[in-house]
């Protein structure tokens, strides 16, 4: 199916590419994403089963012994799901309080956490663990509230939250260009993570946009969707041409081969 | 002290010391429940082990099943006021009281349980329609309030308040058109029963919860209804049966009880052959279209193949079995032996569906993370059941909950 | 929540959800008050509440 | 109409149905569910307009753009520091220091905000005015120079040649003392390997011109020169996900660079010089050698100083005997090098070790050997000589005139070679021979943390009676000093920044005061050149500015206007200077046989008493070859055997390296690999070497060295050389004051064991014997 069928109708729907061969797992993208979305650092990192970073960096091996081990890096944010079947995102469609919403103009994933109740059932129904839930009241101790960006409101304790592809930018790209009279270009809507990131590893941009070079990257045959299987329709390409990250990727019966699967 | 005149006529009751004794004891769990509610409420949700991986713990286990088990008052009073069947009506208010403190704990649980708990009615007021769990807040708060009128004329027949003569014709007015609150509450309450089950089957994403349905609906909204249905007899008639051993006197006869347990052994028998069709299908054609085997998801963690054969075998299968057979019913012991194991199924199945589905990572690069529940969370689910046998021993002592218990207890 | 507040779009879904909702609110609170208004009339004809007998 | 009971139920009726009527109840549902949104200690941040103000990270060589919002109430702060998309080299993109900068500058109970004094009777510091402090300071060098004791001051700087390693190298010499120590670091391994064998200092790798490049035992992506700009070569290689690039990476743990290379080749600890070693002899077996330099370089060929290095390389070097040494199997000695060779633009890369040694000066001969041999000297894609800047003394070359040695023993025949270092120096002072210190300035880093074997370092802070902390940070350093001066961070200060390690192009930094933070801090510069004002006499005369900008404003001065220089923050060369190296050796020609160290070695002992001197710097080779590049087994592999393991660092861009704290985000992204629960260090083993130390997943260690020990949690990983245990640097602080770095893990600088580097004899402490038992 080419790209642009795969979603609803809708004029923009603004994904990723990342290239798993280019990122070094340096951790560039999550913590500017953190300094830009204003996460907060609690007194204990460690428990990272509570602990919010909305851009993950996940850590792969091939199981190989020494010394055919490879390690290889899986960049997590929001996959901004769609679902198959118009917006049926997992986590939307589960939140009983419309907290959270499918944009049909941009098909991002919002989240409004002064509306959440913390049920967490949306938490519960993403498998991508893109959703956090704020265990604790975030300390700002003396002076570190000053870098918190005011396009972005710090959250309370009790409450959900995730990466929205920085929509403020959006919004900021989009002021800008309604005050100047043109468009919001490629160039004028990009991610904190993806400017952050030195090796260049993430493309972003409207994937119904044949101009965009997000879309031309993910039609590679090398691309491929977090456990695409499930149908959740995402919009977060990863590209490698490591067999053994791609498998990674995606749940496979023995005798299936990545990349010959359909979803379902 | 003499509370006699508060009793039910023409009853006794144990004494007020043994009665304060056991007050004290649920009292003691409920100031547990309350610390435990007090911590969770002024320094989060911390307080608990739950964290993102395990995003529901044993409160929504809790939850689910007492909910299961409440499901005895709208099953019994389904049958009681909109089928006709007479005899259930030795057993009705006990049922209405079960399903009444089952529902009010789970809502005061939920309470506790949500990361912000003065923000609870936004369920309402931003109402997602299309979530499973709107549905389920919608359907059990005005169940509940179902539950309130049905519970009201009970309290209003004390002893005491009968004597009111307001309170008198109100409670004899709205007795009369129970069939119409019986009725919308049968309604809710299967939907709401069908929405807790759907929660989980629509977790797309989620291999292990996740099943096939049709239109809106996953099977497991419909077996969560039939598993609710076969275990809330059970429940109410357990419930009953303890009451009377721990009274020392017959609240019902033998034969009200066998008739719950048919009920039950028909509908649980009902349930399982759908539960095991339903088990197949998935474990041989929704999964492997996921890329998943049936034994990669009991590989990891605690949770082996072993969970299947107990809900499903010892939980299902046999108290099914055992309570199809006259024989068994006829006999106080086995039956309530059954029912146990009946009620155990209904406990176990929304364990299975709660906590493992979120246990088994879905992304091959994840892993199997643990969860024990904090001592907050045992006190709260504690609390609930300190609260239940609170509300059941005072509605036992006061209100006339039983109308064949004067009668079976002459001489 | 309320059918006057309109912040989010209207589907089929809505109306089927909010009908039932607002159907079995309206069944539970029309039958309160028809009890309710049972019980006046009867308070006020003076009858004795103990004689309908037992239910 | 009479209040009787019907009448009030009717009333009551009516008011329900009467309010549900009104828009009471919307409205209170509304002012409630705003009230629910209200969480009064959640942060409020101001908003107001967004400006960028160009800067160059210090510690990381990244140019960023820092947002600075002009809020109504609050005024002016700092938001964000991005990537700057000009900046040639780095351009844009940052790395999680860069990125979290701000936590540091901002985070209140961390920061000196005044000048510190520490009250003798309670122990504690106790806020002072500048005056008072550089008077007391200032009183005490009067007072020790005015007792001949001016050489009992030692200071601890951080860079040498950035502005304020100048400014201190100046106030220390016209001071009248000799020990003024600087972190070591792989750029003055390079500077001695490059001066050895080509006679020019400024060697750099131009990795965005090459398309085969074999890195040997560097972190290439985990942290080498400016990682910003590393990772734009990087990119280049694998752009629009086509592979223009290979990359050959020679190290003994499946790293980062490892697994994203082309090819691992997995060598035994310590053996990368040996496989450089082994590729030069593949490439002149072959017939693949560069014959126009490299052929008729001085001491390729047997020649009167003995043996050729050709000879040297077939004698001792053959793949068989290097497959025997490094544990690299023959054929892939073979197929990489002739690749190598095969593709016009390759380059081999030495660089800093895991553990941000300066690395193995031998092995870094043997990479430029090799280079040579390949004929990429000056060529695209090569090894270049960067252009100097032009950047103007600060004024007459000041040295120290005195007689006292130096306590690091530099500049002796033990210690011919080789630049400062805060160890040697703590060393020589602990030893008191020949004398103590009776004053030490630590200026802008924490070497009691940072310092290699920081353990020795901080027994000589401690022993030493007055000590003076020129720092940003509540830091272990400053925390015992019994001054603290403020300085700022370099997003609130004057100061410069060089090019960065191996950089092909020459770049400057210049940073400069974006914010004031505080109100008492002062530029680094400011606070010596006041110091030196306060002095007078021939301290003051060395350093006659006004200030850091002042100061800053000379040595820039053909650089163009220093107003516009720090708005851009930058000068960065625009391409490599390609074009044949030109020796600058004694010889004229590339060097196998280094004239250079042959002529010091003989400076010091004469032609006869050489063999002895190479043998006192850690040299064992005999003849010819021990000026030559050639491989000597790291000491510590001697040691290690015998139930002891070989201790290495991990590095990675989420932990610093050197002086610069770790931030809160940092300890956040750190994985359950690096920080395990409970702020547990973790360290990695291969899972046969666990096993045969009866060793589990998550058991706690004790990881035990000559120099010092830690506790760990064991992680197993695959990717782990056997016999070895990898540990990851720049946690464990325990200066209390941070408390979101407060006794997060270990620190490997207190196990790591320094020793010298043979030839180069700086200290090195990437591999250490230790021992690891249950805890």
């Amino acid at each position: 199916m080419s790209l642009a069928n795969r979603y609803s109708a809708g004029e923009h729907r603004f994904g990723m590419v990342i290239d798993i061969d280019k990122c070094t797992g340096c951790g560039g993208c999550t913590v500017a994403c953190m300094s830009e979305n204003n996460v907060g650092v609690l007194y204990d990192e460690t428990d990272k089963i509570r602990s919010i970073t909305w851009m993950r960096v996940y850590q792969v091996d091939n199981g190989k012994p020494f010394p055919e081990t490879q390690v290889a890096f899986f960049p997590r944010p929001c996959l901004h799901c769609e679902g198959s079947h118009g917006h049926h995102t997992p986590c939307v469609s589960v939140c009983p309080a419309t907290a959270t919403d499918y944009d049909p103009q941009t098909g991002i994933v919002s989240q409004i956490p002064t509306r959440c109740i913390g049920c967490r059932y949306c938490v519960g129904a993403c498998p991508y663990h893109a959703r956090y839930f704020n265990w604790f009241d975030t300390p700002w101790p003396a002076g570190l509230e000053r870098p918190l960006n005011p396009a972005v409101a710090p959250r309370m304790r009790g409450v959900v939250e995730k990466c929205t592809f920085c929509y403020h930018r959006y919004q900021r790209a989009k002021n800008k260009a309604f005050l100047g009279g043109g468009k919001v270009e490629e160039m004028d809507y990009q991610t904190a993570c993806t400017e952050a990131c030195p090796s260049g590893a993430i493309t972003f941009g409207d994937l119904k946009n044949p101009n965009h070079k997000v879309a031309q990257l993910a039609q590679s045959p090398e691309c491929f969707r977090l456990l695409e299987r499930l149908g959740t329709n995402n919009k977060v390409y990863y590209r490698t041409t490591r067999e053994w990250v791609r498998r990674l990727a995606d749940n496979y019966l023995k005798d299936e081969k990545p990349g010959q699967v359909a979803a379902s | 002290m003499d509370d006699s005149k508060f009793w039910p006529q023409g009853v006794t009751r144990c004494k007020p010391g043994a009665f304060i004794a056991w007050m004290v004891v649920c009292l003691g769990l409920l100031g547990w429940a309350g610390l435990s509610a007090f911590l969770c409420i002024f320094k989060g949700l911390n307080q608990t082990n739950m964290n993102d991986y395990f995003a529901f713990g044993v409160w929504i286990v809790v939850d689910l099943a007492i909910i299961a088990l409440g499901a005895g008052a709208f099953f019994t009073g389904f049958m009681t006021y909109v089928l006709r069947r007479d005899e259930l009506k030795n057993i009705i208010n006990a049922a209405v009281i079960i399903g009444f403190i089952c529902y009010s704990g789970a809502i005061l649980m939920l309470g506790i349980d949500i990361g912000q708990p003065a923000r609870g009615w936004f369920g309402f007021w931003h109402a997602n329609v299309h979530s499973m769990l709107t549905e389920v807040m919608f359907c059990i708060t005005t169940y509940l309030i179902v539950l309130i009128v049905e519970f009201i004329p009970l309290i209003l027949e004390n002893r005491q308040i009968n004597k009111v003569p307001d309170l008198a014709f109100f409670a004899h007015h709205l007795h009369r058109i129970m069939i119409v609150f019986a009725a919308t509450g049968t309604f809710l309450s299967f939907f709401h029963q069908g929405s807790l089950g759907g929660m989980f089957g629509v977790l797309y994403a989620r291999p292990f919860a996740y099943r096939a349905g049709i239109v809106i609906w996953p099977w497991t909204f419909f077996l969560f209804i039939l598993s609710a249905i076969a275990s809330g007899p059970s429940f109410t008639t357990l419930i009953v049966m303890l009451t009377e051993k721990v009274s020392g006197r017959k609240l019902t006869t033998h034969k009200v009880k066998m008739l719950m347990g048919k009920i039950s052994a028909y509908l649980l028998s009902f349930y399982l052959v759908l539960k095991i069709a339903d088990t197949l299908y998935w474990a041989n054609v929704t999964l492997p279209k996921m890329g998943v085997t049936f034994g990669d998801l009991y590989a990891g963690g605690p949770y082996g193949t072993y969970l299947v054969w107990l809900e499903l075998g010892l939980f299902g299968v046999v108290p099914a079995l055992l309570l199809l057979q006259r024989r068994v019913r006829e006999s106080y012991g086995l039956m309530a032996l059954a029912m146990v194991l009946n009620c155990c199924g209904a406990v176990m199945n929304r364990f299975v569906f709660t906590i493992q589905p979120l246990a088994i990572p879905v992304l091959p690069f994840e892993k199997f993370v643990g969860y024990l529940p904090s001592w907050q969370e045992w006190g709260i689910s504690a609390g609930v059941i300190a609260y239940g046998l609170i509300v059941f021993s005072l509605a036992y002592r006061y209100l006339p909950v039983f109308p064949q218990e004067v009668e079976l207890n002459k001489g | 929540m309320l059918p006057i507040v309109f912040e989010w779009h209207w589907d089929v879904g809505h109306f089927v959800f909010m009908g039932l909702f607002y159907l079995a609110l309206g069944i539970i609170g029309g039958g309160l008050a028809l009890a309710f208004k049972a019980t006046m009339q009867d308070l006020c004809s003076g009858k004795d509440p103990h004689e309908h007998g037992h239910h | 109409m009479n209040w009787d009971r019907r009448a009030f139920v009717k009333f009551a009726v009516g008011a329900v149905v009467g309010l549900h009527a009104s828009p009471l109840v919307p409205k209170l549902m509304d002012d409630s569910a705003i009230w629910t949104q209200n969480w009064n200690w959640v942060p409020n941040p101001e908003d107001g307009a967004l400006a960028f103000a160009n800067t160059v990270n210090p510690a990381t060589g990244t140019g960023v753009k820092v947002c600075v919002i002009a809020g109504r109430l609050k005024g002016e702060r700092l938001i964000r520091v991005e990537g700057n998309p000009e900046h040639p080299t780095s351009k844009g993109g940052v790395v999680p220091a860069d990125a979290s900068a701000l936590q540091n500058l901002y985070y209140d109970d961390f920061r000196v905000k005044t000048p510190l004094i520490l009250d003798q009777r309670t122990g504690m510091h106790v806020e002072a005015s500048w005056e008072q402090a550089l008077d007391l300071v200032a009183g005490k060098l009067a007072e020790l120079h005015k007792a001949g004791q001016a050489h009992t001051v030692a200071a601890l700087g951080t860079e040498a040649k950035t502005l304020d390693g100048e400014l201190l190298s100046r106030f220390m010499a016209a001071y009248g003392s000799p020990n003024t120590s600087f972190n070591v670091s792989a750029a003055d391994t390079l500077a001695m390997a490059g001066w050895a064998m080509t006679g020019d200092e400024n060697l750099g790798f131009d990795l965005l011109g090459a398309n085969y490049v074999i890195s040997f035992g560097t972190p290439l992506l985990e942290g080498f020169g400016s990682p910003v700009a590393v990772r734009k070569a990087f990119a280049a290689w694998r752009k629009d996900f086509k592979r223009t690039g290979t990359l050959v990476q020679v190290e003994p743990r499946a790293s980062v660079t490892a697994s994203q290379a082309d090819q691992w080749l997995a060598c035994k600890p310590g053996t990368e010089g040996a496989v450089a070693l082994g590729l030069c002899q593949v490439l002149i077996q072959e017939g693949l050698y560069d014959r126009s330099i490299a052929g008729a370089a001085l001491g390729f060929e047997d020649g009167d100083k003995g043996m050729g290095f050709k000879t040297l390389l077939a004698k001792n070097y053959s793949p068989g005997q290097v497959a025997q040494i490094s544990g690299v199997p023959v054929e892939t000695l073979i197929t990489v090098a002739k690749a190598f060779a095969k593709e016009p633009k390759a380059v081999a890369v030495c660089g800093p070790g895991n553990g941000g040694e300066p690395g193995r000066l031998l092995d870094f001969m043997a990479v430029l050997a090799l280079n040579a041999l390949k004929g990429n000297l000056g060529k695209p894609g090569g090894l270049v000589a960067r252009q100097p800047l032009g950047l103007k003394p600060l004024g007459e070359a000041t040295a120290y005139r005195g007689d006292k040695p130096r306590l690091d023993g530099l500049g002796t025949a033990k210690r011919p070679l080789g630049a400062s270092d805060h160890l040697s120096l703590a060393k020589g002072a602990l030893a008191g021979a020949p004398y103590k210190v009776n004053l030490a300035l630590v200026a802008g880093g924490n070497p009691a943390y940072a310092s290699p074997q920081a353990g020795v370092v901080r027994d000589f802070l401690k022993s030493v009676p007055f000590v003076v902390a020129i720092t940003p940070y509540l830091d272990e350093s400053s925390s015992m000093a019994q001054v603290v001066l403020p300085c700022g961070t370099f997003l609130e200060s004057w100061g410069d920044s060089l090019t960065p390690y191996g950089g092909a192009v020459s770049e400057y930094g210049l940073h400069k005061p974006l914010i004031k933070a505080y109100d008492m801090v002062k530029s680094q510069g400011d606070v010596i050149l006041a110091l030196a004002a306060k002095l007078g006499g021939a301290v003051a005369q060395a350093l006659p500015f006004a200030g850091a900008e002042a100061a800053l404003k000379a040595r820039t001065a053909g650089l163009g206007e220093l107003a516009k220089l720090a708005k851009k923050s930058y000068v960065v060369q625009e391409k490599p200077a390609y074009g044949n190296l030109s020796f600058k050796t004694p010889s004229g020609k590339l060097e196998f046989f280094s004239m250079n160290l042959h002529n010091l070695a003989v400076k010091l002992t004469g032609e006869g008493g050489m063999g002895k001197v190479l043998k006192a710097m850690g040299v064992t080779a005999e003849g010819s070859a021990a000026l030559m590049p050639h491989y000597e087994p790291p000491a510590a592999l001697a040691r290690a055997g015998h139930g002891r393991l070989v201790l290495a660092a991990v590095s990675s861009l989420r932990t610093p390296r050197g002086d610069q704290p770790i931030t809160p985000y940092m300890i956040k992204v750190l994985d359950g690999d690096t920080l395990a629960n409970n702020d547990q260090l973790v360290v990695e083993m291969n899972p046969q070497t666990a096993h045969d130390l009866h060793l589990y997943e998550g058991d706690l260690v004790k990881v035990t060295s000559t120099a010092g020990s830690t506790e760990a949690r064991v992680h197993l990983f695959a990717g782990a050389a056997p016999g070895m245990v990898f540990m990851p640097v720049g946690l464990g602080h325990y200066a209390s004051q941070n408390a979101y770095t407060y006794r997060r893990g270990g620190n490997y600088n207190q196990v790591a064991e320094a020793t010298a580097d043979p030839l180069s004899g700086l200290p090195t402490w990437g591999l250490t014997p230790v021992a690891v038992s249950k805890a």
